[in-house]
């Protein structure tokens, strides 16, 4: 997959910003080294001058080569400090970390199913999936309408609603089709259901994170053969069906508004 | 450049700031770290046998902290010293394990099987684990039970063993006094403290183990009372931990009476932490004209 | 509007928010307070005799909280029953009186004073004094000394008495059960961590006192964790103190098994931090569509 | 004197900024409330979103009925984060506090001693003297021509640098010529000399404060009558012999860089 790359430490400014739905935005920050060698999947850590202990994961969103772009709302205290930033204030960027998808050639159709927030690593995937020459089905889920972030990429893009304002009434998972390939991101509700369809499908998953490079063990991830993963280095992407979804904290802010 | 370089506890250090237990795994996993600044390391604490861990939700951000409850996952002492121990035998740094028991018995063992084995400088002992044969209270809580801890493991090893005091106890200097009296080469101070944060939605902790340990800049100022105070009832060194995230922190424990100091939670926010102490540490000395770190004035008032 | 009134340790207060010693003066000083939301005010702590405190720098701020020595300065009991009692007779809510001494008997000397004195609601017994009579240690860390101070106190008075506990020490569960058996009406949980801070141009300590009392958001998850112990420790209502800043902190508290709570550093940094939280606790109930405060979800496994 | 006035808590935007010595900064933040009623030597302790968890006290340097002014160095964590603010930024205000000068109608001459940043209260001082009637010589001094912040008022003004850069050169106290009223504002050393050459004087000392509202005795300022008065409440300015000067810390930063 894309774990061993080399991880950097960049002092970034933000360099734009963008509503991409209700309360929905993106932040795109300048991270040339994290940009060039991301994959779809991984993670960036984001601190900044004066901001919560922590760092907080976000996945990238999208890249252009010199900037790197993160999704997110205001769910707690780091991201509303987000939030109120400006272009020109910088952040301190580690990564990329984790492993992502790590998409080969091979198959023929690719479905990615994003939740909400859960739309957060997908533009990459679908980018990943074209230049292999896979067809890509982008099943995209929200809430209502205005939560829907309608930025999209790849063959096929279908929208789902809980309550029917737009597309397909339902969840992201009911309005799938089959394919090779499953990918899917988003509360980790969604995600034991996906597992339950397709127990192959590679599935971004969400934990608290106290390091996210490897050293806490407070990413813990527990597997159905016994025993926990960490999230950070192992994940955050897994094989669905490894995961004993039973015991996987599904109450996370990011998850429960997602 | 002054000279960084500090003898703690029956080893020379290439400088006075190491890496904490749990933080910093066991040497492998952390990026971009700059390891010129590290002056050792203790790996994350081990058992004997190999520990699952407690069931997530495992950390929660307090203010200035976090609370954690890793439940000492880890793969066994076997696994160290097949996996781990070669990898450090090459380093240029020495290597503490942080070693753990139910039993004074079992701590004994596991240092007996650790020593000599190439790799492993010397034991970190954690007192902070519940006592399995006295009902599940604290080795580290009982001055007895502490010292029977520390005379067990030190039976066994001709290694530096230091040992690492809880700060929940009433008077961390009866504790200090107990290990050093039963043979420890230098004590560490501190463990985190027991905290617990409640999830105002599902009202019950948001740890599923509803405790953890606090850590962080938080508890800096009761963490150098706690290392002042064990520096003050002992002759043998003391190590200071707790929140130090920058060289002024490291310092305050370095006047307050320590040898030398680990570093923690603030590798997980910059893992470049330690290298950044190290080096803002060396920039005082220089600044205030000290040779030597030796030459910093301390404040231990034995009255 | 959901029913916040509760009643805590003899008296029944019309919210679960009081101010906490130290840090309400004598009820008398601070601007822009919105007393409606007030369920009652400890006063700043009393001796006997009046003292005159611990010399500058008195205070200093620490990651998420501060360290303070004040030393108990204060005019002593009858400059406080002459110029503030009269006061407080004529407010709307109850004012206990926060009471120290060196002896048990001075304990019991300063309520037998109080007692009966109008504007005078109960005592809080402050134990984290030091025992002179025992040499200088506190009568907190010991579940003797505790008790007999609040025997000392209870046999002198026939209002309510709290007992503040300090959180130095290894099993709070073990005092909470001697002070409660002694007599005490309710516990508060808990007053300050000692701490040390350095000043790295005088390497000295920055408190001229040396040590002093950290307080403040860093310190709640350790309050909220000491409280919850003190509640499954005893019967008695045990009111929650530590980092309470909002309604959401407060709220961990009465979760975690407490009655009620007081709010302290956070007037410092608000003066209408206890209207703020008392309002927010209320805003809560409605939200959940609790009718009243006892409705609220209690986490006490009592196992 | 003026205390017993009304307090204000204010949500306050920042209106402007700028340099008015080398690292020195003048903020004006909108308080009409506080800008109506405020006297000279009084403060407002001010707290903000993301701060540190006390409040930090400040002299009003001048008002225009509409907004008061402080002014700062970045000396640590608070005023290093103050100065990284920007208009339109909300700083909470609570003030004014304390007792001010007190100047009332009477003498004929006042000298104003400033050091360094001691100059924040005297603008006030200068207006409220010459309001009075009484003339006023301003005596400021800094340890160069650089630091000493020129923004000046009242009949005659006097500079004076320890390094001789600008003005007398030697310390505002030795360049000060004598008169029925004095007032003075500085590091606490610099007060202490100007006790021993005018016990009368007024001045307004430092000191940590806690609260700021006299709750927390945190404040302490020790009197040579014994015991301890409240420098937010009784304070912060004081009649000089009042104070037991050699117990009064004088190594607080604002004092040492002042
Ligand atoms: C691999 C990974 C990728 C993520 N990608 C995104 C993304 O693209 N967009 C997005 O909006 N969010 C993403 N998140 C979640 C994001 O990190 C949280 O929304 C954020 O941490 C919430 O922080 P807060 O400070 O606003 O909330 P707070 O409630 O203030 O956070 C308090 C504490 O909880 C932790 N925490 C809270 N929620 C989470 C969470 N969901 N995951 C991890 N830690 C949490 C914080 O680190 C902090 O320690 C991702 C999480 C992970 C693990
Ligand atoms: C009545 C009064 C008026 C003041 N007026 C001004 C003014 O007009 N301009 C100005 O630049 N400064 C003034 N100060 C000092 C100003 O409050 C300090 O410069 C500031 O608190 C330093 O804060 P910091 O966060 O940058 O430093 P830090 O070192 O980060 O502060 C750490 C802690 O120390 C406290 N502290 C540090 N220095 C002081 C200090 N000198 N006084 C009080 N508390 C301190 C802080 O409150 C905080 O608790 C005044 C102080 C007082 C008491
Ligand atoms: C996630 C985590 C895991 C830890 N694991 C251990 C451990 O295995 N053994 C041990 O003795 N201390 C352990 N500690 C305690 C630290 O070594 C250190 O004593 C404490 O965190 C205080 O230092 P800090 O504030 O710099 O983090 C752990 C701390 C954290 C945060
Ligand atoms: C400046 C200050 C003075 C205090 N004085 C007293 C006191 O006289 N008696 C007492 O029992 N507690 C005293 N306390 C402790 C508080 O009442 C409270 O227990 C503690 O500060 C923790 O709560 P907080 O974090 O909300 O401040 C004082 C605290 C502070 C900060
Ligand atoms: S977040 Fe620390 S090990 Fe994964
Ligand atoms: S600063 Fe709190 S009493 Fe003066």
């Amino acid at each position: 997959m894309t774990n061993g790359g080399q991880v950097f430490l960049l002092d970034s400014p933000i360099t734009a910003k963008r509503e991409v739905a209700r309360d929905m935005f993106v932040l795109a920050v300048r991270a040339p080294e994290i940009a060039a060698s991301v994959r779809a999947g991984q993670f960036v850590n984001i601190g900044w001058f004066s901001g919560p202990l922590l760092r907080r994961p976000f996945s990238v969103y999208r890249e252009d080569g010199e900037n790197i772009e993160i999704i997110l709302k205001a769910v707690g205290e780091g991201t509303s400090q987000l939030l109120a930033m400006k272009p020109g204030d910088r952040l301190s960027c580690l990564g990329p970390l984790g492993h992502g998808f790590g998409l080969e050639a091979g198959p023929r159709r690719a479905v990615l199913i994003s939740g909400g927030l859960g739309v957060a690593p997908m533009p990459l995937a679908a980018g990943e999936a074209t230049k292999l020459g896979i067809h890509v089905t982008w099943v995209h889920g929200a809430r209502s309408s205005d939560e829907l972030c309608t930025e999209s990429q790849g063959h096929e893009v279908v929208w789902a609603t809980d309550d029917g304002s737009k597309g397909f009434a339902g969840t992201a998972v009911a309005a799938a089709p089959d394919a090779d390939v499953v990918l899917a991101c988003g509360p980790n509700r969604m995600l034991a259901a996906v597992a339950d369809r397709w127990p192959e499908a590679r599935v971004a998953v969400e934990t608290y994170m106290g390091c996210g490079t490897g050293v806490c063990l407070g990413c813990a991830v527990p597997l159905k053969r016994g025993g926990y993963d960490r999230a950070c280095k192992e994940g955050p992407v897994y094989r669905a069906a490894d995961i004993d979804w039973p015991s996987l904290p599904s109450h996370l802010p990011y998850a429960v508004t997602a | 450049m002054s000279d960084m370089a500090v003898a703690v506890g029956g080893v020379k250090l290439r400088g006075p700031v190491l890496a904490a237990s749990g933080t910093f795994g066991y040497g492998t996993e952390l990026p971009v770290l700059e390891r010129r600044a590290l002056a050792g390391m203790v790996s994350k604490g081990i058992f004997l046998r190999p520990r699952e861990g407690t069931a997530p939700p495992r950390i929660s951000e307090t203010p200035s902290g976090m609370l954690n409850a890793i439940g000492l996952q880890g793969p066994g002492v076997d696994v160290l010293i097949r996996d781990y121990a070669p990898k450090w035998a090459e380093w240029d740094f020495p290597v503490f394990v942080n070693i753990n028991g139910e039993s004074a018995l079992e701590y004994g063992e596991v240092a007996a099987r650790l020593d000599g084995v190439p790799g492993v400088a010397g034991f970190e002992i954690n007192i902070s684990c519940p006592n399995v044969e006295q009902g599940g209270l604290y080795f580290g809580n009982d001055p007895r039970a502490a010292a029977a801890v520390t005379e067990a493991v030190r039976k066994r090893t001709s290694l530096p063993v230091w040992v690492k005091l809880t700060p929940m106890v009433s008077d961390i200097g009866v504790i200090a006094r107990a290990v050093e009296a039963a043979g420890a080469d230098a004590l560490c101070a501190i463990n985190t403290f027991v905290g617990m944060s409640i999830d105002l939605n599902a009202y019950q902790p948001r740890l599923s183990f509803r405790t953890g340990g606090l850590s962080g800049p938080a508890i800096r100022p009761l963490a150098v009372h706690l290392a002042h105070q064990a520096a003050l009832a002992v002759r043998i060194p003391v190590i200071g931990i707790g929140g130090i995230m920058r060289a002024e922190d490291a310092l305050e424990f370095l006047v307050a009476g320590c040898a030398a100091v680990q570093v923690g939670t603030a590798t997980f926010v910059n893992p470049r932490a330690i290298a950044e102490v190290h080096d803002g540490i060396a920039a005082f000395l220089e600044a205030k004209r000290f040779t030597s770190l030796t030459d910093l004035p301390r404040y231990l008032p034995r009255d």
